[in-house]
C-alpha cells in the first residue's frame, strides 16, 4: 500500500498541481489545438514569418546549387568537405535524442519522459529528415544520389557495399521511417482524443481519419503496449548504429584525426549531448508559448541538466583520449594535427568549441544554475554551439592538414554556406511551428496513465 | 448477431472490481474502453498472445537476410569488382546495411501486425453509436457484457452492472 | 454520439494504406521496363536517312561485302561510314539518273558530305573499337543483326551496358573463325558451346579483365 | 566520319551543340544534333573523297617544328582528322631529343586560342587582304623611288633560312630599307663577349655531360630557354645513381635570383650580379691569372675558393657558364677561363643572320622614328610597344609611322598602334623552315589549312618584293633545292618524315686562344638592385594568352596568373614587407606598383621581378595578368636596373598560388628523401621502402598478365613542369581560372611539389606528383558507386560517368592527387573565353571531357596503354617494355620518369625498384603505391658551405 504511494508520489513529482487530473491535461493539451482563442497568437506568427523567411532562403541556396554547381561553396581541392558535411552530423546529432529519451527512458521507466517525448520525438523527425537532405546536396551530382540504392538498371550496376557512406545511406533511411512509425503510433490515441474532443467537422474527420478508429479498447492498448516496447527495444541500438555510422564516415579512413576507434562511441554521446540542449530549448518554448507549465516543470530541467553535465564530463574525456593516443601513438602526423588544432587555422573554432562544450556545462554543478530554465538554455545553445563547431573542426583539421604537406589548405565558406545552414534552420523552426498547432505536443493518454496512480503496479 | 451490454463508469476502479466481479459472477466479458492502459485487464480478458513479438522478430531477419544476400550476390557474383584490394565478400563492412534496414524491417511488419490484430483501421464502428462513447477517449471507462440471450438474464445483467457501479448501460446490437 | 464516418470509409483508408506499401514498388519496376523500352534504348527504331540505303539490296542481294564500304573497320576503332566517292564508283555507271541518289550526286558535285544519321549510338564515355573485336572473332551480324534483309538500317541489339557485359563476360557462344566474321548466313554449330571454347583459347581471350572498367571508359 | 569528339556524363546536351558548331570549321567530322525530345540525335559526316594514307578513327603523326625562341624545336605532331591535338618532342631533332618543353607543347593551345587575330583590321575596322596590298603597293611605289629609306621591317629573331634570304634578297629592291631585329629577351652580352674573346659572335654550347664540375654566374642552363632540353638531357646523364660519386656531376651556382639551375644546384650562392664578376677574378686567379679579384662578403669568398679549386682539379672536365644578363667582360673572361680549363664547350658561328646587336637596332628604330625618317613600318611578329624598353617610348612612336603594319597571331599592343593589323598564320597552318640553336635546319609543315583568313611571314614579306602571290610552300622548296644534291624529292620527302634535314648542323669552330680580358672587380655594395628575368611560364610575354602557360605553376613560387617582386628576408625586414604587400617600385621617375614576395635565398640589395606579365592587348586571357616591368628597362635594355627605390603601400594583392607549403618537417621525412651520393648505400632496395613487407589482411590480388607502375627518379627532376603541359593536352585538364586558384582549387593531374629540405635559402628539391595508383587504394573502399575502383592491371580508375561526387574518395586520399569539377570548367562555366568552339576543338578525342561534379584524376594515360592492348591483341604480341610511353615520362627532358610492366623481370620499372635509393611515398600507411620514388642524390662540397666546415 505504501509503496503504491511512494510510487504516486514520484509520478505526481512531474506533473504541477494545476495539472494533476485528467481533465486538466486534456484541456491543457487540446487547448492549442482546439481553442485557439484562448490566447494570442502574435509571437507565433513573427516566429512562424521569420522561419519561413529563412525557409525561402534555404529554398534558394539550394535552387542556386543545383543551377551553379557545387562550387557556390567554399570547399577547395584539399578540403573537399566543409559546411554541409558538419551541418549533416550536427543535425543527424539533434536526430537522436527524440528517440533516445522516449526508447531509452521508456525502457529505463523514468516518468519524466512523458510529458516531453512526444515534440522530443517530432523534433526528431524532422532534424532527421533536413540532415538527410545535406549528404545530397553536397554530392557533385546530386540527382543522381539513387546510385546508392541497389534498384534494377540496364547498366547492371549494383553500390559499392564497403562504403560508409551506404551504411550512412541505409541507416539514415531506416531511421527516419523508424522514427515516423514510432511517433505515430504513440499518437494514434491522443488524435482519437482529439477526435471526439473536436468541434468542428473538418478537424473531427482529420483527426478521425489519422486515429484510424480508435476506441480505447483494452485489447488494442495491450497490443500497441506490446508494439510500443518491442519498438523501443529496436530503436535504442538503431539510434546507437546510426550515430556510430556516422562517426565512421571519418573513422573508416586512413586520416590523421579522423582514424580513431574511439569516433563512433563518442559520437553517439555528442549526439546525445547536443540533441538533448535542442530538447531543452524546445522545452521552454512550448512550455512557455503553449502553457504548459503544468506538465513540463522546472524538475525537468533540472533532470535534464544533470544529463547534460554528465554528457559534457564524457565528452571532456573523449577529448583528451583523442590528445592522449595522437601522442602515445607516435605518428608524427596525428601529433603535428593536434598542435594544429590548437595553434592552426582553425584555433579560435577549436578554443570555443572546447569552452562551450566542457567548460560552461560545468555549471550544473550548482542546483542553482540546474533549476533557472533561463541559465539551463542559455547553455544549451552555447552548447549545441559548441557541437557544431566540432563537427566542423573534425572536418577541417584533418582535410587541411593532412599527409601531403604540398596541399595544406585553409578552408574559407562563402555566402551560400550560411544560407543553407541558417536556412535548414529556419525550415526546423518552421516544421516545429506547424507541428505544436496541429497536433498534441504532449503525450496526454501517457500523462493520464501517469495520473492515474491506481493503475501503476 | 449478437448482443452487447456496455457500462460506463467514472472511476478506472470501478471499471477494474466491476469486470473481475463480472467474471467471477460467470458474465462473459467482452471489453473494456478506457483512455489510457489499465493493468490487468488485458488478462481479465484472456490477452496474453505475444505472437506480435514473433512476426517483428520474423519480418526482421527476413528482411536482414534479403538484404545481405543482395549484397553478397551483387558484390561477389553478379559483378565483382576490386576495391581497394579488399575481398569480394567483405562481410564486416556488410553487416550494417542488413542491420539498418532489419530493424526498420521489424517496425514495419509490426505496424503491420498491430493494424491486422487490432482490426484496424476501423473508422466505422457501432460502439461510435453509444451516445457518450467520446468520452472513453478522454476521462470516462466502459466494460462491454456479452448480453445473454433471454431477456430475464440481460435485465438481471443490467441491474447486477448498476449495483457494480455503473452510471448508464447501454445495450448494443451487432 | 453520431458516427463521422460512413463505413466504406474503412475500406477507402485500408485501400489507401496498401498503396503506400506497393506504389513505390510498382513504380521502380515500371521505370526498368521503361528503361529497356526501343524510347531509351532505341532498338529496332528506323532512323530516317538523306539516302534511304539499303543494306538488304546491296549485301543481301548484291553480296558486297562490308569491307567495300567500312573500310576502316579492321583497323580502326570505328568502322567508317563510305565517302561519296565510294558511292560513285558503282553509281556512275548504275542508275545514274535515280531520284533517290540526287543527294550523293550533290554531294560529289559540291563537295558538301552527306549527313548521315548515326543508327548504332554509344554514350560518348564509352570507347568502343570495331577492329579488335573482328580480331577476337566477334562477327558483324553478332551486334548488327541480318543487316542483310534491312531494306533501311535499325540498331538490332539494345545497345546497354548489360548487354555488353553479357558477352564481355561469357564471349564463348558469340566467337566465330576469322573466316566467318563478314558473313551474314553464319549460324552457331550444334555444339556452340564446344566449339566457343576452342575459339576462346585460339583467340587468347582471357575474360578475367573484359569486365573492367578501363576496358570501355578512360 | 572521325573520332567520337569526348563528351562529359554530365550536361551532355549542352556539349553536343558546341561540338557541332565546332566541327563545322574542321574538314569532316560527326556533329551532334539535339532533337527535340528523345535521345539526342547524332549525325555522320564522311569525307567526300577520302585523304590520302588517312584511316578514319586513327590519328597520324607528322614531323614539324615550332619556334617559341625563334630557334627550331623539333616536334611531331599528332592529329585526329584533320585536327592537330598535342605535340611531342622528336627524337630526332637536336633541340628536343625526343622532349619538349612547356612553350612548344602549348603552341597547340596557341593554334586554337580564341583570342587569335582573325581578319585583317584596318584601324578597327575590317579590312580584306586585297585592301592592304593595295595600300602597300601603292606605298611601295613610294618607297622605290628614295630607294626604300623610308622602308623599316622589324622582327623577332628569324632563323629561317628561307625567309632570311626573302628579307636579304629585299636589299636588291630596297638597297636602303633597314632590317631590324628585336627580342626582348636578348643575347647581345654574350655576342659581345664573345666578339671580345674570340672576333667573332660564336656560340657556347656547353657539354655538361662530359663535366664534373660547373659553375654558372647568374647563368640559367636548365631554365627556360632554347637549349634547356638539350641541357637537360646531358644534365640528367652525369647525375646518375648508377655513377660513382667520381663521375657524378657537381653543380654550382651563383644567382642574383632563384632560377632552375640555382633549384638543382649542389651549392648555391645568392649574390648580387654586380659581384659574381668578383668571383669569377678568384676563379682566374686560382687558374693562375694575376689579377685584382676584389672584395667578396666571407660566405662568398668561402664559396669562391671552394669553386676554384674544385674546378682547376677537374681540367678537362670543368665549364664555367656566365648567364646572358652578365656584362660582356664577364662573358670574355669566362671564355678564357673555360680556354684555361680545356672545358667540354662547342663555339659555333651563330645561326642568328643579324649581327646588328637588339638593343642598336631598337635605338636606330626609335630614333629614326621620332626624326620622322620612318615612311614605311612593317612589324613580323614583334611586340616592341610593349617589350622595348619604356624609355624609348616606342609606345608612342609607333604610331608616328605614315604607314604602318604588324603581322602577329594576336592584335597585340604594337598592331593596335599600326594601322594595319594583319592576322598571322599559325606554325602549324602554313609552310616555312627553321634552325635549331645549333643550326640544324627542319621543314615546318602544316597539319591543318589556316583556321581564318591568315598569311604566313613569307607571304607579306613576298607582298614587299611585290609578289602577291608568294606561296610559301614553293618559296621553302626553292630554298632547299639550291642546296639539295642529288635526288631532290626523295630528300625533300626524308626531310619531313625525320622532321630535320641531314648535317645541316653547323660544324663547331676551334676560335683563337681569348687572351685574359682586363676586368675591373667590383667595390663597395651596389645599390639596390632590380634584377629582372623571362617569365619561366610566359618567356617575354608572347605567351601570355596562352591559358594553360598563364595556370602553369612557376617553378620555386608556384605562382600562378601573376607575378611577384622576390625580395631578401633581411630587405622585407628593413621596409617592413610580408608576402602579397603592393609597394610602388621606381626608377627614373618610372613607378610601377608590384607585390612582393618574401624569397629565402634572394640575396640582400637585390630584389627580382619577370618579364612578361601586365600585358593589355593580349585577349581575355592575358590581359591585366600582374605587372609589367618592362617600362623601368633603360635604353640598353638592361638586366640589371640599380638604385631602384621601393615603397610600402596599404595595398595588398599576392598572385594566386597552387603550393602554400614548402617546408617538410622531421615526419615528413618519406615524402621527399634526400641522400648525398658519397652516402647512397650500394645494393638493393628493402622491401620496406617499397612499401610491400608491412603485414596486411588483404587477399594478395590477381596479379597476371601486365601489372604497370611508375618509377620517379627525383635526383633528374629539374621542375620545368615539361610533364605538366604534357599531361594537361594529352588528358583534356582544364584550366580553371585565377579565381579558381586562388580558392584553393587547382586541376593538374600532375603536380611538381616543391620541398624546401635543409637550410631555407638551399636549393629545394622536386618532386612530380601524379596518382600513386596503390595497389591498397583508400580512395576505392570509400566510394559508393564504385566509380573508383582498381582494374585488372594495376590501375586505379575512375569512372566518371559513374561518379556522383560525393569526394570521399579526396579525402581519404593521403596523396591528395585527385581533382575535382567543382564547376563544368571545360563547357559552359569554362574561364574567359575558353568555353569558346576552338578551344574545344584541341581535346585529345580518346579521353572523355570531364563534366560538373565528377572526381578526375590520373589515369597512367590509360587511353595509351588501352590502344597498346587493343594493337597487342590485334597482333597476338605481347606488349613491349616501353611500349606504354605516358604523356609526362615523353615530355620529360632528363627522362626521370619511368613506366612498365611489374610482370616483365627485364622491365625498367622492375630494375629501378630495387635500386638502393628506391622508396615509396608514405610507404608506412600500407597503401603499395604503384608509383614510386628514387631519392634525390645531390654531390654537396662541405668546404663551400656556411660553417665552411
Amino acid at each position: 500500500m505504501s509503496s503504491r504511494d511512494d510510487r504516486a508520489k514520484e509520478a505526481l513529482r512531474w506533473i504541477a498541481p494545476a495539472g494533476r487530473s485528467i481533465d486538466a491535461v486534456n484541456a491543457i493539451v487540446a487547448a492549442p489545438l482546439l481553442e485557439r482563442q484562448r490566447w494570442s497568437w502574435r509571437t507565433w506568427w513573427i516566429a512562424f514569418a521569420v522561419s519561413l523567411a529563412l525557409t525561402g532562403a534555404m529554398a534558394i541556396s539550394i535552387a542556386w546549387l543545383l543551377i551553379e554547381g557545387i562550387g557556390i561553396f567554399g570547399n577547395n581541392t584539399t578540403v573537399v568537405w566543409g559546411f554541409p558535411i558538419a551541418n549533416y552530423v550536427w543535425w543527424i546529432g539533434i536526430g537522436n535524442a527524440g528517440t533516445l529519451i522516449s526508447a531509452m527512458l521508456l525502457l529505463l521507466r523514468q516518468h519524466w519522459r512523458a510529458s516531453i517525448n512526444r515534440f522530443a520525438e517530432a523534433m526528431t523527425l524532422f532534424a532527421a529528415a533536413i540532415a538527410g537532405i545535406f549528404p545530397i546536396l553536397h554530392l557533385g551530382r546530386p540527382l543522381y544520389f539513387y546510385w546508392l540504392a541497389p534498384y534494377p538498371n540496364t547498366m547492371a550496376l549494383w553500390p559499392q557495399w564497403r562504403s560508409a557512406l551506404i551504411w550512412d545511406f541505409w541507416a539514415i533511411s531506416s531511421y527516419i521511417l523508424f522514427s515516423l512509425l514510432f511517433w505515430y503510433i504513440g499518437l494514434v490515441p491522443d488524435l482519437a482524443t482529439l477526435r471526439d474532443r473536436a468541434k468542428g467537422t473538418m478537424a473531427r474527420t482529420l483527426f478521425g481519419i489519422f486515429a484510424l478508429g480508435w476506441r480505447g479498447s483494452a485489447r488494442h492498448w495491450h497490443t500497441l503496449h506490446i508494439y510500443h516496447m518491442t519498438m523501443a527495444c529496436l530503436g535504442v541500438p538503431l539510434v546507437v548504429s546510426l550515430h556510430s555510422v556516422v562517426g565512421l564516415d571519418f573513422a573508416a579512413s586512413l586520416m590523421p584525426g579522423w582514424a580513431e576507434t574511439i569516433f563512433p562511441p563518442y559520437f553517439v554521446v555528442g549526439a546525445m549531448y547536443s540533441g538533448f540542449t535542442m530538447v531543452i530549448v524546445l522545452a521552454a518554448a512550448v512550455r512557455w508559448g503553449l502553457r504548459m507549465q503544468a506538465l513540463i516543470t522546472i524538475e525537468h530541467f533540472e533532470v535534464m541538466a544533470k544529463m547534460l553535465l554528465a554528457a559534457s564530463t564524457i565528452m571532456t574525456l573523449s577529448y583528451c583520449t583523442e590528445w592522449f593516443t595522437a601522442w602515445y601513438g607516435g605518428e608524427g602526423a596525428e601529433r603535428r594535427l593536434v598542435v594544429y588544432a590548437f595553434t592552426g587555422d582553425y584555433r579560435v573554432l577549436y578554443w570555443l568549441m572546447l569552452v562551450f562544450n566542457c567548460v560552461i556545462a560545468q555549471a550544473f554543478w550548482f542546483p542553482a544554475a540546474r533549476r533557472s530554465i533561463a541559465a539551463v538554455v542559455t547553455i544549451g545553445i552555447l552548447i549545441n554551439v559548441g557541437m557544431w563547431l566540432e563537427r566542423m573542426t573534425i572536418v577541417l583539421n584533418t582535410l587541411s592538414h593532412g599527409y601531403a604537406v604540398s596541399m595544406w589548405r585553409t578552408y574559407a565558406p562563402t555566402l551560400w554556406d550560411f544560407l543553407l545552414l541558417f536556412g535548414s534552420l529556419g525550415f526546423f523552426a518552421l516544421l516545429f511551428l506547424i507541428f505544436c498547432r496541429a497536433l498534441p505536443v504532449v503525450s496526454m493518454h501517457e500523462t493520464r496513465r501517469l495520473l492515474s496512480a491506481e493503475a501503476q503496479p | 448477431m449478437s448482443a452487447l451490454l456496455v457500462a460506463e463508469f467514472h472511476e478506472a476502479g470501478a471499471l477494474t472490481t466491476a469486470a473481475r466481479a463480472a467474471t467471477s459472477a460467470g458474465l462473459p466479458l467482452a471489453d473494456a474502453f478506457s483512455p489510457f492502459p489499465i493493468e490487468g485487464m488485458a488478462e481479465l480478458l484472456g490477452e496474453t498472445s505475444t505472437r506480435l513479438r514473433i512476426w517483428m522478430f520474423v519480418g526482421g531477419i527476413a528482411v536482414a537476410a534479403l538484404a545481405y544476400a543482395t549484397e553478397v550476390w551483387s558484390a561477389v557474383y553478379n559483378y565483382p569488382i576490386d576495391s581497394g584490394g579488399r575481398p569480394e565478400h567483405s562481410w564486416p563492412a556488410f553487416l550494417l546495411f542488413p542491420f539498418a534496414v532489419g530493424i526498420f524491417g521489424a517496425a514495419l511488419t509490426g505496424f503491420i501486425g498491430l493494424l491486422v490484430k487490432c482490426g484496424l483501421p476501423r473508422l466505422h464502428h457501432p460502439l461510435f453509436e453509444i451516445n457518450g462513447f467520446e468520452r472513453v477517449t478522454q476521462d470516462r471507462f466502459m466494460l462491454a457484457l456479452h448480453a445473454p440471450p433471454a431477456d430475464a438474464d440481460k435485465r438481471s445483467a443490467v441491474d447486477w452492472l448498476k449495483q457494480a457501479g455503473a452510471d448508464n448501460v447501454w445495450e448494443l446490437e451487432w | 454520439m453520431p458516427q463521422i464516418f460512413r463505413p466504406y470509409a474503412d475500406t477507402v483508408l485500408r485501400v489507401a494504406l496498401l498503396a503506400i506499401l506497393v506504389v513505390p514498388v510498382a513504380a521502380i519496376g515500371a521505370a526498368y521496363a521503361v528503361m529497356w523500352s526501343p524510347y531509351v534504348t532505341g532498338q529496332n527504331v528506323v532512323i530516317e536517312q538523306p539516302v534511304p540505303f539499303s543494306h538488304q539490296h546491296h549485301v543481301g542481294a548484291l553480296g558486297l561485302d562490308c569491307r567495300y564500304c567500312h573500310t576502316a573497320v579492321e583497323r580502326s576503332p570505328v568502322a567508317s561510314v563510305p565517302p561519296t566517292h565510294t558511292c560513285m564508283t558503282c553509281h556512275s555507271q548504275l542508275y545514274t539518273n535515280a531520284q533517290m541518289l540526287a543527294p550523293v550526286r550533290k554531294s560529289l558535285a559540291s563537295g558538301i558530305p552527306i549527313r548521315w544519321n548515326r543508327v548504332h549510338r554509344l554514350p560518348d564515355y564509352v570507347y568502343f573499337d570495331h577492329s579488335v573485336h573482328i580480331a577476337n572473332g566477334v562477327g558483324c551480324t553478332t551486334c548488327h543483326g541480318q543487316i542483310d534483309d534491312m531494306p533501311l538500317t535499325r540498331q538490332t541489339a539494345p545497345l546497354t551496358m548489360s548487354w555488353c557485359l553479357s558477352c564481355h563476360r561469357d564471349p564463348a557462344p558469340h566467337l566465330r573463325p576469322q573466316s566467318q566474321i563478314f558473313s551474314t548466313t553464319w549460324r552457331p554449330p550444334k555444339d556452340a558451346e564446344k566449339a566457343g571454347r576452342a575459339l576462346m583459347s585460339a583467340y587468347h581471350i582471357d575474360t578475367t579483365h573484359l569486365t573492367d572498367c578501363t576496358v570501355c571508359h578512360r | 566520319m572521325t573520332a567520337r569528339p569526348p563528351i562529359a556524363p554530365a550536361d551532355a546536351g549542352r556539349f553536343d551543340i558546341d561540338r557541332r558548331r565546332a566541327l563545322t570549321l574542321l574538314a569532316g567530322g560527326m556533329a551532334l544534333a539535339l532533337s527535340s525530345c528523345g535521345p539526342p540525335r547524332e549525325e555522320i559526316v564522311p569525307y567526300v573523297s577520302m585523304p590520302e594514307g588517312m584511316t578514319p578513327g586513327l590519328p597520324l603523326t607528322f614531323a614539324t617544328a615550332v619556334a617559341p625562341f625563334g630557334y627550331a624545336q623539333g616536334v611531331l605532331a599528332t592529329s585526329h582528322e584533320g585536327r592537330p591535338t598535342r605535340l611531342d618532342g622528336n627524337p630526332r631533332h637536336p633541340s628536343s631529343l625526343g622532349a619538349i618543353d612547356i612553350f612548344a607543347q602549348a603552341e597547340i593551345m596557341s593554334l586554337y586560342s580564341p583570342d587569335r587575330a582573325q581578319a585583317v583590321r584596318h584601324g578597327d575596322d575590317i579590312a580584306a587582304w586585297s585592301a592592304f596590298e593595295g595600300a602597300l603597293q601603292a606605298q611601295l611605289e613610294q618607297e622605290k623611288l628614295r630607294r626604300g629609306a623610308g622602308l623599316r621591317i622589324v622582327t623577332g629573331r628569324i632563323t629561317s633560312p628561307t625567309l632570311i634570304r626573302q628579307l636579304q634578297a629585299l636589299a636588291d629592291v630596297f638597297p636602303a630599307a633597314r632590317w631590324l631585329r628585336f627580342e626582348p629577351i636578348d643575347d647581345d652580352a654574350p655576342r659581345a663577349g664573345a666578339v671580345a674573346a674570340f672576333g667573332e659572335p660564336l656560340v657556347t654550347l656547353p657539354h655538361l655531360d662530359r663535366a664534373k664540375v660547373v659553375l654558372t654566374l647568374d647563368a640559367d642552363p636548365l631554365g627556360p630557354g632554347p637549349q634547356q632540353l638539350r641541357n637537360a638531357a646531358a644534365f640528367a646523364k652525369v647525375r646518375q645513381s648508377r655513377l660513382t660519386p667520381d663521375d657524378f656531376l657537381r653543380l654550382y651556382a651563383v644567382e642574383s635570383m632563384w632560377r632552375l639551375t640555382g633549384a638543382n644546384a649542389d651549392e648555391r650562392l645568392a649574390l648580387a650580379p654586380q659581384l659574381m664578376r668578383n668571383v669569377a677574378l678568384r676563379v682566374a686567379q686560382a687558374l693562375g691569372a694575376s689579377v685584382d679579384a676584389g672584395d667578396l662578403p666571407d660566405r662568398a669568398r668561402r664559396f669562391a675558393d671552394a669553386v676554384a679549386k674544385d674546378l682547376a682539379g677537374n681540367k678537362g672536365r670543368a665549364i664555367v657558364l656566365a648567364g646572358d644578363t652578365q656584362p660582356p667582360e664577364v662573358h670574355a673572361l669566362c671564355h678564357w677561363i673555360n680556354a684555361q680549363l680545356a672545358a667540354p664547350v662547342d663555339h659555333l658561328p651563330p645561326v642568328d643572320a643579324n649581327d646588328k646587336s637588339h638593343a642598336q637596332s631598337l635605338q636606330e628604330l626609335a630614333d629614326d622614328l621620332g626624326a620622322g625618317r620612318v615612311e614605311t613600318l612593317i612589324i613580323i611578329d614583334s611586340n616592341p610597344a610593349y617589350a622595348a624598353p619604356g624609355a624609348l617610348k616606342l609606345r608612342e612612336l609607333i604610331g608616328k609611322a605614315p604607314f604602318s603594319a604588324h603581322l602577329g597571331l594576336t592584335d597585340n599592343e604594337t598592331a593596335q598602334r599600326c594601322q594595319w593589323r594583319l592576322p598571322m598564320s599559325h606554325a602549324l597552318e602554313a609552310w616555312s623552315d627553321l634552325r635549331a640553336v645549333d643550326g640544324t635546319a627542319s621543314i615546318v609543315q602544316p597539319l591543318i589549312r589556316p583556321l581564318y583568313d591568315t598569311r604566313s611571314a613569307h607571304h607579306v614579306i613576298g607582298l614587299l618584293h611585290g609578289d602577291l602571290g608568294a606561296d610559301p610552300y614553293a618559296l621553302v622548296r626553292e630554298t632547299w633545292q639550291a642546296r639539295a644534291t642529288g635526288d631532290f624529292e626523295s630528300q625533300w620527302r626524308r626531310w619531313l618524315h625525320d622532321g630535320v634535314i641531314a648535317d645541316s648542323a653547323a660544324a663547331p669552330v676551334t676560335p683563337p686562344q681569348p687572351h685574359l680580358p682586363n676586368v675591373a672587380p667590383a667595390q663597395g655594395t651596389p645599390p639596390l638592385t632590380l634584377v629582372l628575368a623571362p617569365d619561366p611560364s610566359l618567356w617575354d610575354g608572347r605567351f601570355a594568352d596562352n591559358a594553360w602557360l598563364q595556370e602553369c605553376p612557376r617553378p620555386l613560387t608556384h605562382e600562378v596568373w601573376g607575378n611577384s617582386l622576390k625580395i631578401a628576408p633581411q630587405d622585407a625586414a628593413i621596409h617592413g614587407l610580408r608576402d602579397g604587400d603592393v609597394v610602388k617600385l621606381a626608377h627614373d621617375g618610372v613607378t610601377v606598383a608590384a607585390p612582393v614576395r618574401v624569397q629565402d635565398g634572394q640575396p640582400a640589395g637585390v630584389v627580382a621581378a619577370t618579364l612578361g606579365l601586365g600585358r593589355n592587348a593580349a585577349g581575355a586571357i592575358g590581359n591585366g595578368v600582374g605587372f609589367d616591368v618592362y617600362p623601368l628597362r633603360g635604353p640598353a635594355a638592361g638586366w640589371h636596373i640599380e638604385g631602384v627605390t621601393i615603397e610600402a603601400t596599404d595595398q595588398r594583392h599576392a598572385p594566386p598560388t597552387t603550393q602554400h607549403h614548402f617546408r617538410l618537417d622531421a615526419e615528413d621525412k618519406d615524402i621527399l628523401r634526400t641522400l648525398a651520393i658519397d652516402d647512397l648505400p650500394r645494393g638493393t632496395a628493402s622491401s620496406q621502402d617499397r612499401g610491400e613487407s608491412l603485414p596486411s589482411l588483404l587477399p594478395r590480388q590477381n596479379e597476371d598478365g601486365y601489372q604497370w607502375a611508375m618509377v620517379i627518379d627525383t635526383s633528374v627532376c629539374i621542375g620545368c613542369n615539361a610533364c605538366i603541359i604534357a599531361c594537361q593536352s594529352e588528358n583534356n585538364v582544364s584550366v580553371v581560372g585565377p579565381e579558381e586558384v586562388e580558392a584553393g582549387r587547382i586541376m593538374h593531374w600532375l603536380r611538381v611539389d616543391t620541398y624546401f629540405l635543409h637550410e631555407k635559402d638551399e636549393p629545394p628539391g622536386f618532386q612530380p606528383v601524379p596518382c600513386m595508383h596503390c595497389e591498397h587504394a583508400p580512395c576505392e573502399p570509400v566510394c559508393p558507386v564504385a566509380a573508383s575502383v582498381h582494374d585488372g592491371e594495376g590501375l586505379n580508375a575512375q569512372v566518371y560517368n559513374r561518379c556522383v561526387g560525393t569526394r570521399f574518395c579526396q579525402s581519404n586520399c593521403p596523396y591528395k592527387v585527385r581533382r575535382f569539377n567543382w564547376f563544368a570548367y571545360s563547357h559552359d562555366q569554362a574561364y574567359a573565353n575558353l568555353g569558346a568552339d576552338t578551344v574545344t576543338a584541341q581535346y585529345n578525342p580518346d579521353v572523355t571531357v570531364r563534366g560538373r561534379g565528377v572526381m578526375e584524376k590520373c589515369t597512367y594515360c590509360v587511353q595509351r596503354i588501352s590502344r597498346a592492348r587493343r594493337e597487342a591483341e590485334k597482333t597476338d604480341t605481347p606488349i613491349p617494355d616501353g611500349g606504354v610511353v605516358t604523356a609526362c615520362q615523353s615530355a620529360c627532358p632528363t627522362r626521370a620518369i619511368s613506366f612498365g610492366d611489374l610482370n616483365r623481370k627485364d622491365s625498367s620499372v622492375n630494375a629501378l625498384r630495387h635500386e638502393p635509393h628506391h622508396y615509396a611515398m608514405l610507404g608506412h600507411l600500407g597503401t603499395r603505391p604503384r608509383t614510386t620514388y628514387l631519392a634525390r642524390l645531390n654531390n654537396p662540397n662541405p668546404a663551400a658551405q656556411d660553417d665552411g666546415a
